[in-house]
Formats: C-alpha cells, structure tokens, sequence
C-alpha cells in the first residue's frame, strides 16, 4: 500500500493556473457582482470562454477528479459565486455524462467546446415541497404517442445558473419529472431542455445571502415539449421493483457521488480565502503563530489559527480521498458523503471565525471576509444538507438500508 | 415613548425607574423582533445612561432634556475601532489636551448614526485612560461616513473620523471627575448579552415554527431526532444565556461590580447567537439562504456580535 | 416580575455549613474511598449519621429545592461518591415521599430521623434490557391472594447504594415491578421491600469508571414477599387507557422531575471543585484571568477558564430555576431536563478540560482532576441520559406527545 | 519481533525500511487494541530511532543492537515533567557542564519504565538548548518512582528523579554534534496522532457495534438519528484525523518540515479521541460507565492525550 500525498505534475501545473487565473480575474470583481446580485458577470463570463478555458493546462490523467478538486478550489478561492456563472455544463453536464448515451453526450454537450457565444448546462431537481427529499417530485413527463415527444409539466426552485442555462441558445437544462407518481423513485426520469424551448420560462432569481454573482432560478414548465430522444436513459418504469429498479433515480444520485467531492472543494476554496487572509492580516500586525509552542502558552488567536488549519486540511484531504477513489473507478459514495459533510461544517464554522477574530474589520464590507462568511454557508446545504450527508454516511457505516434510517 | 426614558432620574425628566434587569428585557424583545430597529430605538440610552451617571450638572442640563423628552431624539457612542485589534479600553483615539480643551484625533467604526442626534459619546484615551468626550454632531473637524457591514442594514451607521477636533475641557463627560469607561463598557456588554438573547431566540422560534410545518419523507422535520435534539439544545443554551444576562444585570443593578459576569454573558452571547442564527438557517435549508425568509438575514446580524461594542447600555 | 438571584440568608447558610463538611470531612477520604473501591467509607458514614445530619441549619422555608441544590453542589464539591453513600431516603425517600400515602411516609421514613444506627434508601428500577426505556420493565409483582402479599421476581442492576439499602436493618429499596407485563406503563408500580427481606439478594458490585465509593449494586429478587401495604399507591391497573392511566409510572418519572435539578446540582459541584482547583493552580502559577481583556488580546488558558466559568454558572442558573420552580408548585418537567441536560454536558467537558488544561499533573493521581472527570461523568448518564434529557426538551418545545418523537 | 527494529538501518541490524507513515499505520492497530501494550511494544522506538538519526557511532554500536535484536528490549525516552506548563523544548531538567561531562538534575514523568529497560533519553536544557542524555538505568542520582495515572494502569510508568546525575560528555546525544530535539518531538507528536487515531478507532468500531445490537424502544438504538448522526461524525472525524496524520508522516519520510503538520494533527487527536471515548461511554449508556466494558477504558486512555509527549516515535 503506498500512501501518498503528492498531486501529479500536471494537476500542479492546473493549480498554478487557476490560481492566477483567481487572483487576477476573479478577485477584482468579487465585490461588485456581490452588490449587483441580478447583473451577469460580464468580463468574468466573456475571459472564461474566450481564453481562461482554452489555456487551461491539460493531459497527464489519470488523477482527474483530483483535479477537478484543485480546480474547485482555486476559483473558489477566487469567488464562489463567479465560479457558478461559469460556462459550462455543471451539473447538467454531469447528469448527461452520466445516464446520456455516447450520442446524448456528443450532441448535448460539444458545443461547450464550441467556439459559438457562451452557453450553460444546469440541473432542475429541487421543488417547493422536495428539498431533501428529491423521491417527493411532482413535477411531470407526459409522453404525446402521437408526436413522440415528452411534455414536462411543474415548477422547479434552486436552480443554479438555471437563468443562463435556460436563456441562451445552445445551453441546456436537465429537468428531473416524474412519469408515474405512484411508481416513487423509480418513476422518475431526467430529460434535457434546450435553452429558449417553448414552455420553460424563467420566473423568478432569489435574491440571496452569498454566492449572489450566481443566478438561482425558478423555472417554470407548462405543456414543454422536448423530443422523445431528450430522455437521458430508459423510460422503463420497473414495476414494483422500488429497492432496485430506480435507476433513473440513482443516476440522479450518482451525479451527487461525483459531484459531492467537488462541491468540497469550493467549500475548501472558500474557507482557504478566509484563513489565509485572517494569516495575512496576523502578520501585517506582527502577531505569529507559533506551531510547536505548548498548548498551555498559546494564545487564543493561535490555537483558533491552528484549529482552523487543521480542520481546512483535514477537510481537504477527505475530499481528495473521495476524489482519487472516483479516479480509480472505487465506489466512494461513503467518502463523497464524509468530505461534504465535514467540509461544509468546517468551512461554516472557519468563515465565521474569522469574521469574528477580525472584529470590526471582519464585518465591515471593505474586506471580502464577510462575504466569505455568506458564501461558505451555502455549502452546508446544497448539493446534499448536512443532515442528508450525514444520514449517507450513518447508513454506510451501520450497513443499514434507507427504510431503518431516516 | 418612555422606553428609554423612563430609566433616567425624575429630576431630569425621566421615570426615576432605573433597572438594568428591565432594560435587558426590554432589549430581549426588540432584538427579537428586529436588531436594527432595537438598536434605532434604544440609542438614546448610549448618551442618556452615561450622562445620568457621570455627567456634571451642566451637561446633564444641557443634553439630558431632549433626550428624556416626548420626542424621539436618537444618541450615539463611539467605542469600536475600526482594525483587527480594537481594544475599547486602549483606544487608539488620542485626546490631546491643548491650551483651554482638548483635541481629538482619530477613527470610529460601527457607530449608530440616526437622523437628528444632537451629539456623539466618543471614548478617547487622555491624560486619565480612556475617557468620553460629548462631541457635537456638527463639530469641526468630525466626518461622519456611512459604513456599509455585513448585517444591520436598517440602521444606519457610519465611520467617524475625528481629525483635530477642538472641544473644550467641558466635553468631558463628568468634566474633572471623568467617567468609568469600564463599568459603562461592561453595562454594554450586558446590553449585547440581551440584544444577543432577542436574536438568537427569534432565530429559534422561527426554526422551531417551520420544523414543524415543513414535511419530508412524509413527516415533519422536527420529528426527526437531528432537527429536534437541535431544536432542543438552542432552547436550552438561549435560557442559559438569558438567565446568565440577567444575573449580571442584576448585579448591576444591586451596585456591584460586575465586569467579570458581563464578560463572560457576552462570550456566551457571540457563541450562542451565532449557533442559534446558523441552526434556523440550517433547519430552513435551501430557503434559509434566500431573502425572502428572515434566517439569513439573522445570521448576517447575528455574525456581528464578536465585533459589536456597546451599542445599547443597561 | 421581580428577577432576584439572591439566596436566603438561611440558604447561605446552609452552604456555608455544608461547605465546611465537604471540605474538612470529605476531601481528606476523597482518594482513599477512590481507590478501595467496594470499602463502605464508614467514618464519613458515622459523622454524617451523628454530627452531620443533626447540625445542619434548618428552617427559613419556601426555598426547599433551591436549598437542596445547594446542598447537593457543596458536598459533591467535597466528593459525589461520598454524597451518594451518605444514610438518607435518596431516591428511596424520594418515591416514598411521591407516591406514598401518609402513613407510609411516617412508617418508611421516620427512622431517618431516628437514633438508631445508619439507614439508607435506594430506589430499583433499571434492568439489563430496561435503561433509558423503563416501561419495558420485566420485573413481576404478583400478589398472593392467600396471605394478601406482593410476590417480587426479577433482577435489578444499577441500583444506586442498593447494598446499603437492602443490608442494613430499617433501610429499604423501592423496587419497580410490573403487575401485568401485558398492560405497559399502566402496569408497573413501586413496591417498599425493607432491608433484609427474604429473597432480595445483593448479588453483585459494580466497579466503575468514577463515584467509586458509591455501591452500584445488582439485585435479584427470587419470591420476595412483602406486605400488602408495601405498594406505593393503587394496585389499579387502568384499563386501556395508556396514555393517561399509567399514575405508577408518572410517579416514577415525578421523581425523575424533582431529582433532576438535583442531579444537575451534584453535577455541577463537581465541576466547580476542577474549576476552582484549576483556577488556583494558575494563581499559583502566575497566570491571571483578565475578564475585560478584548478578546484578541486573550491567551487560549484565559479563554477556556472563562467559557468553563460561563458554562457552570448557565448551568447553576438553570438548575436553581428548575428548583424555583418545583418551589412554586409549577410545572418544571422541561426546565429539570434542560438543567440535567446542561450540566451534565457542560461538566463533562469542563472536567475533561480541566485534566488537558494541566498536563501531566492533570493526569496524574496525586491530584483529584483526574478522578473529577471520572466522576462527573455520570452526570451525562444517570438518572436519564444527555439524550432523554433531550428528547424530553424536544417534545415539550415542540408540544409533541412521545409517539410524534421517538 | 522485527517490529521495531525494521525501521532501523541495516548497518544497525535493523531492516532497514525506515517509513514513518509504516510506523503511523502500526501505531494505530496497536493502539486500536489497547493503548497501554501498543506504548509497551513500541518503546524500543523511543530509543532506536533517536540513536539511528543523531547517535555516534559509539553510541550506536553500544545500544542499536539489543534494541534491533531478536529479544525484545524496551526503550524510555523522558521528556514530560510534572507540572502544569511542562514543556518539552524548554524543560527544567538542567544539564549543568562539569569537568568532563554533565552533571542532571530535574523531574520527568509518565515515563515508561518496563522491566529490563538498559537506558533511558532524558530530555534536558544544557548550553545548547534541549538536548537528550542517554541514562543507563542503574546510574547513581536516578530514581524511578512508580506514578499512576488516571488511564494506561497496564503500562509501567514511572516519576524520573534526577539528582545531581554525573555523566560523560559522551552520554549526550549525537555527541558534540547533539540532537534536533524539536525534530525529535515532531516524530512523537505523529506517533501520538497515531495511537490516538487507533483509540479513537476502537471506541468508535466498539459504540457502532454496541449501538446495532442494543435495543430500547423496540429497536436498535442505531437506528436514531441522534446516536447514528454522532457515529458519523465520529466516523469521519478519525478518518479526517488518520489522513492528517499520515500526511505528517508523509512529510517526514520526504526528508521535509513537517512541524507544523505535526502541531495540526496531534491537536486535531486531542479533540477527536476524546469525543470518540466520550461518545462510546454516552452511547453504552450505563454500561459506558463501568469497568466489565471497554468504553470507560478507553475514556481513561483517550484523557490523557493533552499530557503525553512522545509516548511514540515515527
């Protein structure tokens, strides 16, 4: 067994790249899109697809969802939100990789490395009334036997850069609808949606507490007609078969494994963001941080430092752990779970920390430390709360189905 | 409206029915209906506190009837600093004396700063440590700036910059007989202990209210052991606080010295709010992110308290 | 309203009477009794039963339970394992005094008060696979029609001075048995059974992690008859009506209400002794405590001293309010959990904070902070466990019957 | 039984797989069967590896082999004192220069003392700094006294006195050349990690398993959230704590710094071993609190951790 901790030379070389890529990019306009919370953030989107995605160091792999992570967390480090508005496929991207045939994938998903105008994948799954709970959809696919297509009716809360994905011709966003509501879980399906399709209309953008460059979406779906080949996987509904046969769902849940890990890494961006500036300011004021001291004489800002090093590290490394078992094909569903949970709490718990080792200074909106405080939360509760993150691991490690543990 | 007014002395026009226990519980519930609006209501008590207890008898004559009086007049005291250290007791503020008066320089942050305040408490470091000197709005040489902070968005508060401010020497409060900044610091700590208590238990109430109604999984949140035991131990550490806040009120009220119980009231407070804050936001999950229900907007002022300073005094 | 944390001044006397008892009388026995673990301290018994119990100040009423918690805090400051072998009704007394008639209060309890040589009280009611869940009680009570007696059959551990109780002549246990296993909580009740009645056999110690001088005793009873008269209250057992008829088994739970703030109060002594001891040992070291320090200024021995003192006294406040109330006759079944729940959580970690803060010498026997922590840790366990502290908070907040909250 | 003396270079008699992430994972099984034998086994470490890095090759070839022998040889290494601020790179055992060698005295603790150890490292401040001095067991001025513990009643520790103990110049370390003492203490925080990673292991596999199998209410008490939520957490806590661990470990197999890895992870298993035992104690309810089962052991091991200082090394 060989243990170790040494990203490859190419992830590296990606981190470097998205590090300057932060810090010149993204940094300069973190406060203004904060303010102006419904303006898309032009220059940022514009630099992305015009440049910051064809330079992007590549190849070497093997070590891809680490990357991915390092990635994460660069930007997030830069801005969180920016990096929601990025133009790409996201979550809808990640939905289509993983339950799209290989000519779903093509068709869908080439043009994000198109040269056309900037475009956005996104994810529709939450609804007023199933939050955690994604099996109580209501939202619903009709198919038409007399055209072939599937007509999607419902309302769908939380969409993230569901206003971009949902506007601009080319993008798409993978709507999750329920083909039997009686069937449960295994009645439910995600199909794809191009931008500008008739019937999906954008309704509403909350208006939030961070992340606010990030638009979050209401769309609505009335009468939405998509082709038959829209479906991502089989329409079959695997009759009484509820423990086994929701594989539409599970690919749903899929998604969340692989996705997990990387919403660790933003939250680990962030929390990086604020340790390291609370380091900075520490050392413009001449206060040091002696690691080797006894604890008896640390004072109460140095161990609040450390503890706040070691939980970031702690975090990062269970999310790079989670990672590297997706790159070596591992189920990791255990892991993913373990490094979000940790990592939203971690992050929370590190962002309002340094706002308050700052005093004044951390809540005054001069510096970006409180709006690391409000960004960071988000982590503990999308993509999975907490308290669902914590129920996955519980029923792992307890070797419990779902129906003892609720 | 009486609320700030009946705590001050009769003979100088208030209800003579000083009670730092009555002023912690009134400030419980207006923070628990809004902090910034609490914060707006209860300013005068920032000037009319100190001065009912230190103030000599021409300041009280000349501030103390508009501030007791049937009009709302707001107050405002200047003790935070702002830089990452800033040290209510040690401000970097300087009082210079200088021929007649004194000269201030120096910044304030997170100062209220309502419409019509006739004059600002701003804690300076002179020849005696840390004093308060009554600075009026309009004073040469003091720039009032609004500051924009993560939370209190409703109440507006500013950046004083104090540049070569002349007063004269009758602008210390108490005059030669100074004020104790530490006991008039530890009534405001007591006073955020309070304010903290309104916040955190308006955070519960609401988290406790929607647990119940918001179903998954066919069945209401709170009645799963996560939400509950959650539910549960915010109740238990916000009657703890509450109770500790008023011991030290109490003791105020009784003459003693009580620095040690506001200390460790306070310290409480900042973890308590904070918890409480976080937990309705967690319970409310995706919608306590969003602005359109009230967690987010607890957590933002929740998320202040290890920076606040006396911004209500009992 | 009037809010007076003030005590009576024959309160205050009684702590400052008992204080001096704990100190000069228990501390010297502290380790001695620590270390002989199933050696009844029979001196500390003697004082108690001869000097002690006759000297204390009285009188002064209407603040009974506070006094009680007072007392409780005094002594387990001078030593909780000592404090739970002294000769008086405990929980015994307790459910004579709550479900007892008259007369059988006089009868059970009055050579308490007597001259004769130490007696004690001891309440029986867990079972090996009936903890937290007593109404899964096994335990029978049958009567004998012919003679008119109680037949008492099954095992009980964790019976708290249970070998004092059941050895010597003119103490008792209170034992609670089902009369119908079939009826649930409607079915159980509390039986007196004296010392030495035949077929109540002490068959077993328990050696424990702390309160070691205290017995734990386990308790078989084998056709232990006693008289009719025996049963505290009715031998009704109503009908199908579980959710309200069960008067036996909410009397048990009254005592639960009226021994809980003093639990917390026992819990909280203990916490106070590793406070104080840590407190002088930095005054001896030259450490100072500057409450008015800002908070960046403090160093990590300063903050942890200070959030332990802001525990105990949040807990001590909670309790006192839980015995104010009982005073008033109000209802205080979610004011004794929260004071329970509270301290014993908040002295768990004070005494585990109080060992880490000191080191070696934390550790080490020579001082008592290692046994305090041992001690109070069963603070968080007996007499409802931190998480039936919680779930009964939970239900009253959230006004749910036990069924909506499991 | 090649466990210890693997690590050691092959000119030592060792096997010359020197790893301390090897070493990291050991610790941890060890320790996840019981604390008290994990230090017994381990303790050649203590000695060995000190001397394979800094010893001269007198002191090498005087000690390594019956350390790297086929026999097992316990080692001591004495770095805590018994005080409220012991500290290991400032300690008060002096080792005052004299003539030809070193004149020791001082106190230190929770030293393991098994029977036949030959020498012990004593950790002491002389001109240079904190520097070990290699003690033969028998020499004049040392006494071993027997000091309980709250925890670790398995394992022979024992109170160092040092009177006025005369030794050679040649006893110190390293010779002229000395030891990197805090490099030293680094190898003993990760090893601490370590062991703690492997306590908190077998409390949490010890409540996971407790928690299935014990009923209230008609089922598991695993299946409540609040005890199930708490494995979890405890679950990934120690897995947090195991690859913070084996991170330092890394570091130091690199060649590299890795104090401050080191700090990170061994204050991150103060906390988590003892939540861990804590929480196996609460989760075994009564049964947590006496002596037929593990989790009150495990308490008294986990409580320590504040105190011990290279117990290990890696």
């Amino acid at each position: 067994m060989a243990i170790d901790f040494e990203l490859s030379q190419e992830t590296r070389a990606a981190r470097d790249y998205y590090h300057r890529m932060a810090s010149e990019k993204m940094r300069p306009l973190s406060r203004r899109y904060d303010e102006d919370e419904h303006e898309p953030p032009q220059e940022w989107i514009d630099y992305y697809w015009r440049e910051g995605r064809k330079q992007a160091p590549s190849g070497g792999g093997g070590d891809g969802m680490v990357r991915g992570c390092v990635q994460a967390e660069e930007l997030c480090w830069g801005d969180a939100g920016l990096y929601l508005t990025m133009p790409v496929g996201a979550l809808g991207g990640a939905a289509v990789l993983a339950a799209g045939t290989r000519e779903q994938q093509t068709r869908f998903l080439s043009a994000f490395g198109g040269d056309g105008p900037p475009i956005w994948g996104a994810m529709a799954i939450t609804e007023a009334s199933a939050g955690s709970d994604s099996a109580a959809i209501q939202c619903t696919a009709r198919r038409d036997d007399r055209t072939g297509e599937w007509v999607i009716n419902g309302t769908k809360i939380f969409c993230t850069a569901g206003r971009q994905a949902s506007l601009h011709p080319g993008g798409f966003v993978v709507v999750w609808a329920t083909l039997d509501r009686d069937a449960g879980r295994a009645g439910i399906k995600s199909f794809v949606v191009p931008a500008g399709t008739p019937g999906m209309k954008l309704v509403g953008l909350e208006e939030k507490l961070g992340i606010r460059a990030s638009d979050t979406a209401t769309l609505t779906f009335e009468d939405c007609r998509v082709p038959d080949d829209h479906l991502l996987g089989s329409a079959e509904i695997k009759q009484r078969a509820r423990g086994s046969g929701d594989k539409g769902f599970r690919s749903a849940m899929a998604t969340f494994d692989a996705s997990r890990p990387i919403v660790a890494a933003m939250a680990i961006g962030v929390g990086r963001a604020a340790l390291e500036h609370v380091k900075r300011r520490l050392e413009e004021e001449g206060v040091e941080i002696r690691y080797d001291a006894p604890p008896r004489e640390l004072t109460a800002i140095e161990r609040d430092v450390m503890e706040m090093e070691a939980e970031l590290q702690s975090a990062r490394l269970l999310c790079w752990r989670a990672a590297w078992m997706m790159n070596q094909r591992r189920p990791n569903s255990l892991e993913a779970s373990m490094a979000k949970a940790k990592a939203g709490r971690a992050v929370t718990r590190i962002t309002q920390k340094a706002v308050a080792l700052l005093g004044p200074e951390g809540y005054s909106t001069r510096s970006l430390v409180e709006k690391w405080m409000r960004d960071a939360k988000i982590n503990d509760i999308y993509e999975g709360t907490q308290q669902i993150n914590q129920l996955i691991i519980a029923r792992r490690i307890l070797d419990y189905p779902s129906s003892m543990l609720r | 409206m009486g609320l700030t007014s009946h705590a001050l002395p009769e003979d100088c026009g208030g209800g003579g029915a000083r009670s730092a226990v009555t002023q912690a519980l009134m400030a419980e519930e207006l923070a628990c209906g809004d902090l910034a609006l609490a914060l707006a209501i209860l300013s005068p008590l920032l000037l009319s506190l100190p001065l009912a207890d230190y103030g000599s008898d021409a300041q009280k004559q000349r501030y103390l009837p508009g501030l007791a009086g049937p009009d709302f007049r707001p107050g405002a005291l200047a003790v935070a600093e702002p830089r990452f250290d800033s040290d209510a007791l040690r401000p970097r503020t300087r009082a210079r004396p200088e021929g007649k008066g004194y000269v201030l320089d120096g910044v304030k942050c997170l100062v209220p700063w309502l419409e019509g305040v006739p004059c600002v408490g701003v804690v300076a470091q002179d020849e005696d440590g840390p004093q308060i000197f009554l600075v009026d709005a309009e004073a040469e040489g003091l720039r009032a700036e609004p500051a924009q902070y993560m939370g209190l968005r409703a109440l507006p508060l500013v950046e004083l910059q104090l540049e070569s401010v002349r007063l004269p020497r009758s602008a210390r409060l108490g005059e030669g007989a100074g004020s104790d900044v530490a006991a008039i610091l530890a009534r405001g700590r007591v006073g955020l202990a309070a304010l903290a208590t309104g916040v955190a238990r308006a955070a519960f109430e609401l988290a406790r209210d929607y647990a119940k109604q918001r179903e998954t999984f066919g069945a209401p949140i709170a009645t799963r052991q996560s939400i509950a035991f959650l539910l549960a131990d915010l109740a238990t550490e916000i009657d703890g606080l509450r109770l500790l806040t008023w011991e030290a009120a109490w003791r105020l009220d009784r003459g003693e010295d009580a620095r040690r119980e506001a200390a460790l009231a306070s310290q409480q407070a900042q973890r308590v709010v904070l918890e409480a804050a976080d937990g309705a936001v967690q319970i409310f999950g995706g919608h306590g992110y969003v602005r359109e229900y009230l967690p987010e907007l607890l957590l933002r002022n929740a998320g202040g308290f290890a920076g606040f300073e006396a911004l209500t005094l009992v």
